[in-house]
C-alpha cells in the first residue's frame, strides 16, 4: 500500500503543509520566521521523500482505479518535483532576509506558495490535459495573488492586474486547445491522444495542430516568449522579490515540464507542431528579449528581459527536439537548472540588497559595490557570468548543450543567432560587473558591510559555488560528481517517458 | 688556416664597450673613473690594432688568395639558412682592418683630449669602442649576414654618437636622420640579401659559398640583387639620394665625425661593393650605375661644399665627394684603386677632422669659418698638418691623394668612361677650391672678424693627446701614396697587387697618363689660385658671404633637398598618421561599428518603448502572435487540406 | 414541429448570446454590462440544454448565472461606480475595427477547425448529460481534476480574501 | 436534428471573438473581465457541443470543471477590481502604466 | 610527469584561492604570488629540460574525460609552439610581480594570479572547448584590471576590449561546436580534441565558413588591420601589468590560435584566406607603424607598435615556410620580452611623472641615465636592431618572404623601416632634449627595478647574439608542423 501511495507522498506533504499554514495563519502571535521554516520543512520533507523515488519508475499510473490514466508517476515528473521542491525551498531561504524585513508577509503567503508548488507538481505528473490545465490555473492563481500580495504597493497591484488579465486571457487558449483535442480524439489523456494521433493524425492535421499550438501558446505566454512576453517586464518588476524569483526560476521549470512532456509524447513524433514555428518564435524571443534587456536601467527589469532571452534559448532546444539532436530535451533540463542556479543567485543578491532600501535597484546603485560588499559582489559577478554564458560557469555548459542541439538538428542559423545574442547579453551583464568593480566607493557610502552569516547569504554563496563547479566540472578532482552527471540524470528522466 | 686572433680583435672593443658601459651606468658617479676609461677605451683599440698588425703580418706570408678564418660559433641554423659567427681575414679585410684599427686608435687617443672635460666621458668611450667593434665586425665578417649585423650596429653606434650631446634636440634630430636614412639603405641591403638567399641553390651563405654559386642565378636577378645591395651602400656611404644625413651628422663631437668619415662608417659601402666584387663583376651595368651615382654625388657634394661656411660641413661634403670617387672606382671595377683611395682618404680625412676639431676646441666651439681666420700663427702644428691634409685631398703630387685619386681618374679615362672622368676632373677642381677656401679663410687670411668680436680670443691650449696624432696622420697622408706607386712613376702598384682583387684591367700608355695627371694637377692649382685670389687677397673685407643669387642660395641651402624630403616623405607620413588617427580608425572603422551598435540599441529602445505598460497593447501584441500563428496554420495546413 | 421549435429556440439563444456579448463589448454603463453578461450566460445555459446537457445547464444556471453574475452585480453596486470614473474611450471604434481585423485569422481558423469535426449530432440516450451518468464519469475519470479543482477554488478564495481585504494596519510604503 | 453542430460552433466562435475584442478594444477593466468570462464560456459551449457530438460525457465533465475555474477566476477578478478601484478610483486599464514608465513607485 | 602541465596552469589559481580564503595581508600576498610565479617558472624550466624537440606531436599530455556526453576532454599538451609562449609567460610573471611589488591593492594581485592561469591554460589546452574556456576566461581579469585599475576612459575601454574579443570568440565558438558535430557525423563519436578535428574531411564550403569563425576570433585578438580599434584604447587604459600581459601574451595567443587551430584544422581552405590575411598583415604592419608616428600617448604609440609587430608575426605565419614560421615563433618570444620591457618602463614613467604624454616629457636621459639606457635598449630592440632577438626573427621572416616571392620579400622587409618611423622620434622627445618640468625629480631606476628589467635585457641580448641556443628547441617541430600543413593543404588541391 505504502509503495503505491509513495508517488503521492511529496504532493500530499505539500498540500498538507499548505493547509497547516492556512490554519495557523489565523494565529496572530506566530512569528514570520516560523511560517518560513514550517514551509521550508514541508518542502524539504517532500524533497526527501521524493528523492529516493527518482530512478525507480517509468510510466506508472498511480491508483489507476481511482485516477484513471490521469496521474502518472515517472522519473521525469519526479525530477521536476525535486526541482520544484528544492527550488521553492531555496527561493524562500534565500529571500529570508527580505521577508524578515517586511512584516506583511504572513501565513497565507506561504500557504499560497505551497499551493503554487502543489499545482506545479500535479502539472508535472498530469497525464491528462484537463488536470494539467487546472494545475496550471492553480499555480497561476496562486502566483497572481502572490504577485499582488503587497497590496499597499501600487506596482504590486498593477502587476497583479496585468498578470491576471493577460494570464486568464492566455489560459483560455489552453482550454480551447484541450477542447479541440477532445473534439478530435474524444479524450484528453496525453498518452491516449498520442496513440490516436499515431493512427488518425493525418486526417485531422489542421485541428490537431491548432489544438497543439493553442496549448503551446499558453505555455509560451507563461515562459515569456516573444510576442507573448509583454506582461513579463512589468510583472517581474512589480512583484515582491521572492515572487519574481519564483516566477523566473521555478515557474519556468514547471512550464517546461509540461511543454517537454507534451512535446516529447505528443508533438515530436507526430509532427503536429512545425519545428519551424517554434524556431521562428525562438528567433523572435531571442532578439526581442535582448532588445528589452539591453535598454533597461533597472536591474529587475533587465533580469526580466534577460529571462525572456533565456526562455528563447530553451526554445531553441525545444525546436531541435525530434530533429536529430540527441540531447535536446536533457539540454533544456540542464539549462533550466543552470538558469535556475544563476538567476536565483542574482535575484537573491538583489533581494538581499533591496531588503533595506525601498527603491527599485538600478545599475547605478551597484557602483562601487565591490568595496562595500566584496563577497556579495563576487557572487553577483559569478551569477552574471553564468547568465551571460561565460565559460567556466554552469551557464556556459547550459548554452553549450543548447547550441549543440541546434547544430545537431541542422539549425545552424538558429545556433548562430543564439551565439550572437549571447554576445549581446555580455554587454548588459558585464555592465553590472563593471558597475560593481570599476568604481571606487564614494566617500559617504564607503563603509564595508560585514558579510552577514545568514542562511540567505550562505545559500547565495552556495549557488555561486555550484555555478563554478558546474562550469568547470570535475576532471581535476577525481571521484567527485560532475555537472555532466546532471545531463545523465536528465537523460534518464527523459527516458522514463513513453 | 685559422686563428682565434680575428675573433679576438672583433670582441675586444665590444668587451671594452660593455665594461665601460656597465661601469658608467652602475658604478656610482663621483669617483674619478676617467683613468679607467682611458685605459680601457684606448687600450682595446690599440690592442686590436696590435693584433691586427700581427694578423696582417701573418697574412702577408701566405699566398695572396689565402685567408685566415676564425670561426666562433654557429649563429643560427634553420634549414639551409646556416649562419656562423665566423671572421675571416683576407687581403681586402686586412686593409680595412688596419685602416680601422690604426686610424681608429689614433682618433681614440685624440678623443681623450677632446672629451676630457665632458660629463659623459665614460659613455663616450663606451660608444666609441662599440662603434669600432661594429665596424670590425662588418669588415671581418665571413658572411653577409654577419656583415649586415655589423652594418646595422655601425648605424646604431653612429646614432648614439651623433646624438651624444642629447640636451640639444637638433643633435638628436641629426642622429635620427642618420639612423633613419641608414635604415632605408639597410632595407635595400637586407632585401638584396634575402633575394640572394632565396635564389641561391647551394647551401651555406658565407661569401665563398655565395660567390661559388653566383652562376646559378640569372643576370636580371643578379642585377636586382646588386642594385638592392647598393641601396645599402647609398645609405651608409652617403650617396645620392640618401646623403642628407651626412652633413647633419656633424652634430656629434668632432672625434665622432672623424671616426665616421675617415675610418669607419661611410667607407662601409665602398668596402661592401668591393667585397661583393665577384657579384658586381657579373653585372657591369649596375657597376656603371654605381659609378654614375658616385660621380653625381661627388659633383653635388663638391658644389655644396663650396658654398658652406661651417667648417665641419665643408669637410662632410668633401667626404661625400671623395666617397663618390671611391664608388666610381669600385663601380667601374677597379676595386683596388677604390680601396686604396679609401685607405688614403682615411688618413687625410681623419687628419682634417681632427685638425678642425682642434680649431673648434681652441675657439670654444666656433664652427663658422668666417668667424675664424688668421689662426695659422697661433696654432702652427694644426696649420701645418692641416696643410698636408689639404694638399693630399687636393691631389697635389707626392701626397697620398694624388696617387689614389689620379689612379681612379686615369682608369675611368682608360676604360672609356670619359663623362665620368670629366666629372671627376671638375670635382677635383672644386675640391681644390673649397679645401683651400677653408684653409685660407681659417689659417691664412687675416683675422677679419668684424669689430664686435674683436676681442682676441683666448685660445684654449690643446692637450698633447690631441696634437701628436695629427702628426702621425700627416705622415700617413704624405707617404701612403708610395705604397701604390703606379708603374708610370716607377712603382709597381704594390698595394693593388697585394690586395688581389678581381679588378678589371685597363691601361694607359704612360705618356697619356702623364698628360692626364698633369692636367689634373693644373686644374687643382687653378682651384687653389681662385681660392687664394678670393680669400687671401680679397677685393673687399671678408665676411660670411651673403648669397643673393638664387642658385647660390640654393647651393648654400644644399638645393633644399632636406625640405624636399620633409615635404615628400615626412609630412605625408604624418598626414597619413593623423588621418588614420582622426578619420579611419575612429570614424570609418569604429564609426561604422558604433553605427551598427547605435542602430541595434536604437531598435532595442524603440521596441522597449512598445513596452508602454498599457494593458491593451500587451493584449494586442499577444493577439498579434496568436493571429500570426493562426494565419500560419491556415496557410500551411489549412490551405493544404 | 419540434425541429422548428428547436431551431427557433436555438436562433433565439444564439441571438441572446450575441446580444449579451455585444452589450458587454459596446456598452458604456456597468449596469448594461451586467445585463449583457446575464443574458449571455443564460443563453449559453439554454444552449447547453438544447445540447441535452442537463446537468451542465443546471450548473451554468446555478454557478455562472446565479453565482458569478450576481457577484459581479454586487461588486458593481458595492464599488458604486461613478460615471466619471469610467474610462474615456475616444477611439473605441477604431480599436474595435482594428482588433476585428487582427483576430480575423484566429476566428477563421477556429471556425474552420471546429466545423471539420462533425457533421450531425448522433442520437443520444435520455440519460445523456444527466446527473447519474456524469457522476459516474466524474468518479471514474475526473477524480484528479476534481481534487485539484477543489484546491484551486480554495486558493482562489484565499486569494480573493487577501486581495479584497481592506487596508491592513501595516502601511509601509515600499 | 436540424440544428447543425456547425451552428453551435459558429456561435461559440463568435462569442470567443467577441470576448477577445472586448479585451483588446476596451479600456474598462470590468469589460475586460467580462470578456474573458465570455471567452471561457465560449470554450464551454464548444466542449458541450463536442460532448454531444461524440456523444460522450467527457466533454461535459471538462465543461463542468471549467465552470469551477471560471468561478475561481471571477472571484479573483472581482477582488482585484474592487481593490484597484478603491485605490485609484478608476477602471481605466490605461491608467496602470507606472511600472513600465519606470516611475519611482 | 604528465601532471606537470596541470600544475603549471592551476598553481596560480590555487594560490589565489588559498591566499584569498585567508584574506592575507599585502606582504604575505605578494610573497605568495611571487612564490607561485617562481614555482611555475621552475616547473616550466623543468618541462623545457624534459622536452624532447625531436619527438613528434604533443608531450606531457594530460587527457581526461570532462563532459562525457559530447566527448569533451580535459586535454593539455605541449609542443614547441606552446612551449615558447609558456616559457614567455612563466618568465614574465615574476618580473611583473616585481613591478607590482609595492602595490598594496590586493585585487590587483588576485587578478594577476587568475590571469596567469587563464593565459597558460589557453596555450596548453588542446581540446577546443577547453581552449575556448581559457581563451574567454582570461579576458575577465583583464576586463576588471582595465576597468578598475586603469585610467583614461578605462570603463569604456574595458567594455570595448571585452565586446570586441567576445564577439570574435563567439564566432569561434560556433565553429568549434560545428566541428564537434561534424566529427560526430563522420565518425559517430564525439570529440573536440584538436587533432581529431584536424582530420575531419569537411567539404570546402563548410570549412571555409568555419575557418572564418576562427579567423575572426584571432584577427580580433591579434589584432589584424580593421579589427584593431580596441587595441589602442585598451592599451592606453590598461594598468601596466595588464598591459604587458595584453601585448606580450594575449595578443600572441591570437597568433597561436591562428597557427595551431587555423593552420592545424583548416589547412585545406586556408589558401582562400591567404591573400586577405597577407594583405591585412602586410598593410597592417605599415599602417600601425604610420599610425604610431603621431601618437602622443606612449602607451598608444607602443600599442600600435605592438600591432605592427603582431602583423609581422601573422605575416610570418601566413607565409608558411620554415624560415617564416621559425621567425614568427622567435618573434613571438622576443617581441614579448621587448614589449614587456618597454611597457614596464612606460609604467615606471607613469609612476614617476603621472603622465605618459610625450609632449609632457623630455630630457629624461639627463636626469636618469640608467633609465634612459634601458629605455633606449627596449625601444631599439623593438626596432629590431641587431644583437637583439627581434632582429633575428625579422630577418628570418624576411628571408621566408623572399623565398615565397621577391616582391613579398621586399614588402616584408619594410618592417625594417616600420619601427623606425616612430621609435626614434619618440626617444628624441622623451629621453632627450632639455629636461621637461615633469621629469625634474625623475628618479633613476631603483635596485628592484633594475633587477626587474635586467633579465629582459639579458634575454634579448642572448636571443640576439646566439639564437642557435634556442632554435634547436623548436625548429624540428616547426618543420614537422609545416610538413603536416603542406600535406594537409595539398590533399585538397
Amino acid at each position: 500500500m505504502m509503495s503505491t501511495l509513495a508517488p503521492f507522498l511529496p504532493t500530499t506533504l505539500v498540500i498538507i503543509g499548505a493547509f497547516v499554514l492556512l490554519l495557523i495563519s489565523t494565529v496572530r502571535s506566530i512569528h514570520l520566521k516560523s511560517y518560513l521554516y514550517i514551509t521550508v520543512v514541508f518542502l524539504l520533507l517532500a524533497f526527501a521523500v521524493a528523492l529516493p523515488q527518482f530512478g525507480t519508475r517509468s510510466g506508472v499510473y498511480v491508483l489507476p482505479k481511482v485516477f484513471g490514466h490521469t496521474y502518472l508517476a515517472d522519473d521525469f515528473a519526479t525530477l521536476f518535483d525535486l526541482m520544484f521542491l528544492g527550488g521553492g525551498a531555496l527561493t524562500l531561504l534565500i529571500n529570508a532576509i527580505y521577508l524578515r524585513k517586511r512584516d506583511y508577509y504572513n501565513g497565507e503567503f506561504f500557504a499560497l506558495f505551497l499551493f503554487a508548488i502543489f499545482g506545479m507538481m500535479t502539472l508535472a505528473h498530469a497525464n491528462d490535459l484537463v488536470p494539467a490545465f487546472i494545475s496550471l490555473e492553480l499555480t497561476s492563481i496562486a502566483i497572481y495573488v502572490l504577485t499582488g500580495y503587497h497590496k499597499n504597493y501600487r506596482g504590486s497591484n498593477e502587476a497583479m492586474l496585468k498578470y491576471l488579465v493577460l494570464g486568464s486571457f492566455a489560459g483560455a487558449m489552453f482550454i480551447l486547445g484541450t477542447a479541440i483535442f477532445y473534439g478530435v480524439a474524444g479524450t484528453t489523456v496525453i498518452s491516449e491522444l498520442a496513440a490516436f494521433i499515431q493512427i488518425h493524425g493525418s486526417e485531422h492535421l489542421l485541428a490537431l495542430s491548432t489544438a497543439g499550438l493553442f496549448i503551446m501558446i499558453t505555455i509560451l505566454f507563461k515562459i515569456g516568449a516573444v510576442p507573448f512576453h509583454s506582461w513579463l517586464l512589468d510583472v517581474y518588476l512589480g512583484s515582491p522579490f521572492p515572487v519574481t524569483m519564483f516566477m523566473a526560476s521555478v515557474l519556468k521549470v514547471a512550464l517546461f515540464a509540461i511543454a517537454l512532456r507534451l512535446y516529447l509524447i505528443l508533438y515530436v513524433d507526430t509532427g503536429l507542431i512545425g519545428n519551424q514555428i517554434i524556431s521562428f518564435l525562438a528567433i523572435l524571443t531571442l532578439i526581442g528579449g535582448s532588445w528589452l534587456a539591453i535598454s533597461q536601467s533597472m536591474l529587475k527589469r533587465m533580469l526580466a528581459g534577460s529571462s525572456i532571452v533565456h526562455g528563447g534559448y530553451m526554445l531553441i532546444a525545444l525546436s531541435s527536439i525530434g530533429l536529430g539532436a540527441h540531447l535536446a530535451a536533457p539540454a533544456i533540463m540542464f539549462y533550466l537548472l543552470s538558469y535556475f542556479i544563476s538567476s536565483v543567485g542574482a535575484f537573491g543578491i538583489l533581494s538581499y540588497i533591496a531588503a533595506d532600501s525601498n527603491r527599485p535597484l538600478t545599475y547605478e546603485d551597484f557602483k562601487g559595490m565591490a568595496h562595500r560588499r566584496p563577497y556579495l559582489s563576487a557572487m553577483m559577478a559569478i551569477s552574471m557570468l553564468s547568465l551571460s554564458g561565460f565559460p567556466s560557469t554552469i551557464g556556459f555548459l547550459g548554452k553549450f548543450y543548447i547550441f549543440m542541439s541546434a547544430i545537431e538538428s541542422g539549425q545552424f542559423a538558429l545556433a548562430g543567432l543564439g551565439i550572437f545574442i549571447a554576445f549581446v547579453s555580455v554587454y548588459y551583464y558585464f555592465k553590472l560587473i563593471a558597475m560593481m568593480y570599476f568604481y571606487p566607493c564614494e566617500e559617504e557610502t564607503c563603509e564595508q558591510h560585514p558579510f552577514e552569516i545568514h542562511v540567505s547569504t550562505l545559500l547565495i554563496g552556495l549557488m555561486a559555488l555550484i555555478t563554478i563547479w558546474g562550469g568547470i566540472g570535475t576532471s581535476l578532482i577525481p571521484w567527485f560528481p560532475g555537472a555532466d552527471g546532471i545531463i545523465s540524470i536528465a537523460k534518464q528522466a527523459i527516458g522514463s517517458l513513453p | 688556416m685559422s686563428s682565434s686572433l680575428p675573433s679576438l680583435i672583433v670582441l675586444l672593443p665590444f668587451f671594452g664597450a660593455g665594461v665601460m658601459g656597465f661601469v658608467y651606468l652602475f658604478v656610482p658617479a663621483g669617483r674619478n673613473l676617467r683613468r679607467f676609461y682611458v685605459a680601457v677605451g684606448i687600450g682595446t683599440p690599440l690592442l686590436a690594432a696590435l693584433l691586427g698588425l700581427i694578423v696582417v703580418g701573418e697574412m702577408l706570408t701566405l699566398p695572396a688568395s689565402a685567408s685566415i678564418a676564425s670561426p666562433l660559433y654557429s649563429w643560427i641554423a634553420i634549414g639551409s639558412f646556416e649562419i656562423d659567427v665566423a671572421f675571416v681575414v683576407d687581403r681586402l679585410s686586412a686593409v680595412m682592418l688596419l685602416v680601422v684599427t690604426l686610424v681608429g686608435s689614433l682618433i681614440h687617443i685624440y678623443a681623450v683630449g677632446y672629451m676630457w672635460d665632458d660629463q659623459g666621458f665614460g659613455k663616450f668611450f663606451a660608444y666609441f669602442n662599440f662603434f669600432l667593434g661594429a665596424m670590425l665586425l662588418l669588415v671581418l665578417a665571413n658572411n653577409p649576414i654577419l656583415l649586415f649585423i655589423g652594418w646595422e650596429l655601425v648605424g646604431l653606434a653612429s646614432y648614439l654618437l651623433i646624438g651624444f650631446y642629447h640636451h640639444d634636440t637638433a643633435n638628436i634630430t641629426a642622429a635620427n636622420k642618420a639612423f633613419l636614412l641608414n635604415r632605408v639603405g639597410d632595407f635595400g641591403f637586407v632585401s638584396g640579401l634575402g633575394l640572394l638567399f632565396a635564389l641561391q641553390k647551394q647551401s651555406g651563405f658565407d661569401f665563398a659559398a655565395i660567390f661559388a654559386g653566383l652562376g646559378g642565378i640569372d643576370t636580371a636577378m643578379l642585377s636586382l640583387i646588386g642594385l638592392l645591395l647598393f641601396v645599402g651602400a647609398m645609405g651608409k656611404s652617403a650617396q645620392i639620394p640618401l646623403y642628407v644625413w651626412l652633413p647633419d651628422a656633424m652634430a656629434g663631437p668632432t672625434p665622432v665625425s672623424a671616426l665616421i668619415h675617415a675610418a669607419t662608417m661611410v667607407t662601409a659601402g665602398v668596402y661592401m661593393v668591393a667585397r661583393f666584387a665577384p657579384l658586381y663583376n657579373r653585372i657591369p651595368d649596375v657597376g656603371l650605375f654605381i659609378a654614375g651615382i658616385g660621380a653625381a654625388s661627388a659633383l653635388l657634394a663638391a658644389l655644396f661644399a663650396s658654398w658652406q661656411n661651417d667648417i665641419k660641413k665643408i669637410l662632410a661634403y668633401s667626404t661625400m665627394s671623395q666617397l663618390g670617387y671611391m664608388l666610381i672606382a669600385v663601380g667601374l671595377g677597379e676595386y683596388s684603386n677604390g680601396i686604396f683611395h679609401l685607405a688614403a682618404h682615411a688618413f687625410f680625412k681623419a687628419l682634417l677632422f681632427m685638425g678642425a676639431g682642434a680649431v673648434i676646441i681652441a675657439l670654444h666651439h666656433e664652427q663658422d669659418i668666417f668667424k675664424m681666420g688668421g689662426l695659422g700663427s697661433r696654432l702652427p702644428a694644426v696649420r701645418r698638418t692641416m696643410l698636408v691634409a689639404t694638399l693630399a685631398i687636393t691631389g697635389i703630387p707626392i701626397f697620398a691623394g694624388f696617387f689614389s685619386k689620379d689612379a681612379i681618374l686615369s682608369y675611368a679615362f682608360a676604360s672609356g668612361h670619359t663623362t665620368i672622368w670629366a666629372i671627376g676632373v671638375v670635382v677635383a677642381f672644386l675640391t681644390a677650391y673649397y679645401m683651400f677656401r677653408l684653409y685660407f679663410v681659417v689659417f691664412v687670411a687675416p683675422n677679419h672678424r668684424s669689430s664686435r668680436s674683436r676681442q682676441s680670443p683666448s685660445l684654449t691650449s690643446l692637450p698633447r693627446s690631441m696634437v701628436w696624432p695629427l702628426f702621425v696622420l700627416a705622415a700617413g697622408s704624405i707617404f701612403l701614396g708610395f705604397w701604390n706607386l703606379p708603374e708610370a712613376y716607377g712603382g709597381s702598384t704594390w698595394f693593388s697587387h697585394e690586395l688581389h682583387l678581381a679588378d678589371h684591367e685597363a691601361h694607359l700608355r704612360f705618356a697619356k697618363e702623364y698628360i692626364l695627371d698633369g692636367f689634373n694637377v693644373l686644374v687643382a692649382l687653378l682651384g687653389i689660385a681662385i681660392a687664394y685670389r678670393k680669400f687671401v687677397r680679397p677685393s673687399h673685407p671678408l665676411n660670411a658671404p651673403i648669397h643673393r643669387i638664387a642658385w647660390q642660395r640654393a647651393l648654400a641651402n644644399t638645393l633644399y633637398i632636406d625640405t624636399l624630403y620633409d615635404r615628400l616623405i615626412v609630412r605625408p607620413l604624418r598626414g597619413i598618421s593623423n588621418w588614420q588617427d582622426r578619420l579611419i580608425d575612429p570614424k570609418i572603422i569604429d564609426g561604422s561599428l558604433r553605427g551598427l551598435v547605435t542602430l541595434y540599441r536604437g531598435v532595442a529602445t524603440q521596441s522597449a518603448r512598445l513596452q508602454n505598460g498599457n494593458l491593451r497593447w500587451y493584449a494586442l501584441t499577444f493577439l498579434l502572435g496568436v493571429s500570426g500563428i493562426s494565419l500560419y496554420l491556415l496557410i500551411a495546413i489549412g490551405g493544404a487540406s | 414541429m419540434i425541429e422548428i421549435l428547436e431551431t427557433s429556440l436555438f436562433a433565439l439563444l444564439a441571438l441572446g448570446v450575441l446580444t449579451g456579448g455585444l452589450m458587454i463589448l459596446l456598452a458604456r454603463r456597468p449596469a448594461t454590462h451586467a445585463m449583457g453578461f446575464f443574458i449571455a450566460l443564460l443563453s449559453v445555459a439554454g444552449l447547453f440544454a438544447l445540447l441535452h446537457q442537463s446537468f451542465l445547464f443546471f450548473a451554468q444556471v446555478l454557478v455562472s448565472v446565479g453565482g458569478v453574475v450576481i457577484v459581479t452585480l454586487i461588486m458593481i453596486l458595492t464599488v458604486n461606480l461613478r460615471e466619471a470614473d469610467l474610462p474615456p474611450e475616444p477611439h473605441q471604434t477604431r480599436w474595435l475595427i482594428g482588433a476585428a481585423v487582427i483576430i480575423a485569422p484566429l476566428s477563421l481558423l477556429l471556425y474552420q477547425t471546429l466545423t471539420t469535426l462533425g457533421d450531425a449530432f448522433p442520437p443520444v440516450s435520455d440519460t445523456f448529460g444527466g446527473t447519474r451518468s456524469l457522476g459516474t464519469l466524474l468518479f471514474h475519470d475526473g477524480v484528479l481534476p476534481f481534487e485539484i479543482l477543489s484546491v484551486l477554488l480554495l486558493t482562489a478564495m484565499v486569494g480573493a480574501i487577501i486581495i479584497g481585504k481592506k487596508e491592513q494596519s501595516y502601511d509601509r510604503e515600499s | 436534428m436540424t440544428v447543425n453542430p456547425d451552428a453551435y460552433f459558429a456561435v461559440a466562435t463568435l462569442l470567443f471573438s467577441l470576448g477577445i475584442l472586448g479585451v483588446i478594444s476596451r479600456r474598462n477593466l470590468l469589460v475586460m473581465y467580462l470578456s474573458i468570462e465570455l471567452m471561457l464560456n465560449a470554450v464551454n459551449l464548444i466542449l458541450a457541443t463536442f460532448s454531444r457530438l461524440h456523444p460522450d460525457e467527457g466533454g461535459t465533465m471538462i465543461a463542468l470543471f471549467m465552470i469551477g475555474v471560471i468561478a475561481a477566476e471571477a472571484a479573483l477578478f472581482l477582488a482585484v477590481i474592487v481593490q484597484i478601484y478603491r485605490k485609484k478610483h478608476t477602471l481605466d486599464s490605461d491608467a496602470f502604466t507606472e511600472l513600465a514608465q519606470g516611475k519611482k513607485l | 610527469m604528465s601532471v606537470v602541465l596541470t600544475w603549471i596552469v592551476f598553481l596560480p589559481m590555487l594560490f589565489a584561492g588559498i591566499l584569498g580564503l585567508f584574506r592575507v595581508r599585502h606582504t604575505v600576498l605578494r610573497a605568495g604570488a611571487m612564490l607561485s610565479a617562481l614555482l611555475v617558472l621552475a616547473l616550466t624550466l623543468l618541462t623545457v629540460v624534459q622536452f624532447d624537440p625531436q619527438a613528434e606531436g604533443m608531450q606531457f599530455v594530460r587527457h581526461l574525460p570532462w563532459i562525457f556526453q559530447y566527448g569533451i576532454t580535459y586535454y593539455l599538451g605541449l609542443d614547441s609552439l606552446s612551449l615558447v609562449i609558456l616559457l614567455v609567460i612563466a618568465l614574465l610573471m615574476p618580473l611583473l610581480y616585481l613591478y607590482m611589488w609595492d602595490n598594496p591593492t590586493s585585487g590587483y594581485w588576485y587578478n594577476m594570479l587568475l590571469l596567469q592561469t587563464g593565459v597558460t591554460g589557453a596555450v596548453l589546452a588542446l581540446d577546443m572547448v577547453l581552449f575556448y574556456l581559457f581563451y574567454e576566461t582570461m579576458l575577465l581579469p583583464i576586463f576588471i584590471m582595465i576597468g578598475r585599475y586603469g585610467h583614461d576612459w578605462n570603463h569604456a575601454h574595458a567594455m570595448k576590449i571585452l565586446l570586441f574579443t567576445v564577439l570574435g570568440s563567439m564566432a569561434m565558438l560556433f565553429a568549434i561546436l560545428y566541428l564537434g558535430y561534424a566529427h560526430y557525423n563522420f565518425y559517430g563519436n564525439w570529440s573536440f580534441a584538436w587533432h581529431d578535428l584536424a582530420r575531419l574531411p569537411l567539404d570546402p564550403q563548410t570549412a571555409t565558413w568555419l575557418a572564418a569563425g576562427f579567423l575572426l576570433a584571432f584577427a580580433i585578438k591579434i589584432p589584424l588591420l580593421g579589427f584593431h580599434t580596441w587595441m589602442a584604447a585598451a592599451y592606453a587604459s590598461a594598468p601596466t601589468p595588464a598591459l604587458v600581459i595584453l601585448s606580450a601574451i594575449m595578443a600572441k595567443l591570437g597568433i597561436y590560435g591562428l597557427w595551431r587551430f587555423g593552420y592545424g584544422i583548416f589547412a585545406k581552405v586556408l589558401h582562400l584566406y591567404e591573400p586577405i590575411l597577407l594583405a591585412l598583415s602586410l598593410v597592417g604592419m605599415l599602417y600601425y607603424a604610420i599610425h604610431a608616428i603621431t601618437q602622443n600617448d606612449l602607451r598608444r604609440m607602443f600599442a600600435y607598435s605592438s600591432g605592427s609587430h603582431l602583423s609581422l608575426i601573422a605575416l610570418g605565419v601566413v607565409l608558411a615556410n620554415l624560415y617564416a614560421w621559425s621567425g614568427s615563433l622567435y618573434l613571438i618570444a622576443t617581441h614579448a620580452l621587448a614589449s614587456a620591457g618597454i611597457f614596464l618602463m612606460i609604467g615606471l614613467i607613469h609612476q614617476r611623472t603621472d603622465t605618459v604624454q610625450i609632449d609632457a616629457l623630455g630630457g629624461i636621459a639627463s636626469v636618469a641615465p640608467r633609465f634612459a639606457f634601458f629605455f633606449t635598449f627596449f625601444a631599439l630592440s623593438i626596432a629590431g636592431v641587431p644583437g637583439t632577438g627581434g632582429f633575428v626573427a625579422e630577418l628570418l621572416i624576411i628571408i621566408g618572404a623572399f623565398s615565397v616571392h621577391p616582391w613579398l620579400g621586399a614588402a616584408t622587409a619594410t618592417t625594417m623601416l616600420a619601427a623606425m618611423l616612430f621609435v626614434f622620434w619618440m626617444l628624441q622627445r622623451t629621453l632627450f632634449g632639455a629636461p621637461a618640468p615633469s621629469v625634474a625629480t625623475f628618479a633613476d631606476l631603483s635596485r628592484r627595478e633594475t633587477v626587474m628589467l635586467t633579465p629582459l635585457v639579458l634575454l634579448l641580448l642572448i636571443t640576439g647574439i646566439a639564437p642557435s641556443l634556442f632554435t634547436p628547441i623548436f625548429t624540428p617541430q616547426v618543420q614537422e608542423m609545416l610538413l603536416q600543413f603542406i600535406h594537409a593543404a595539398g590533399g585538397a588541391s
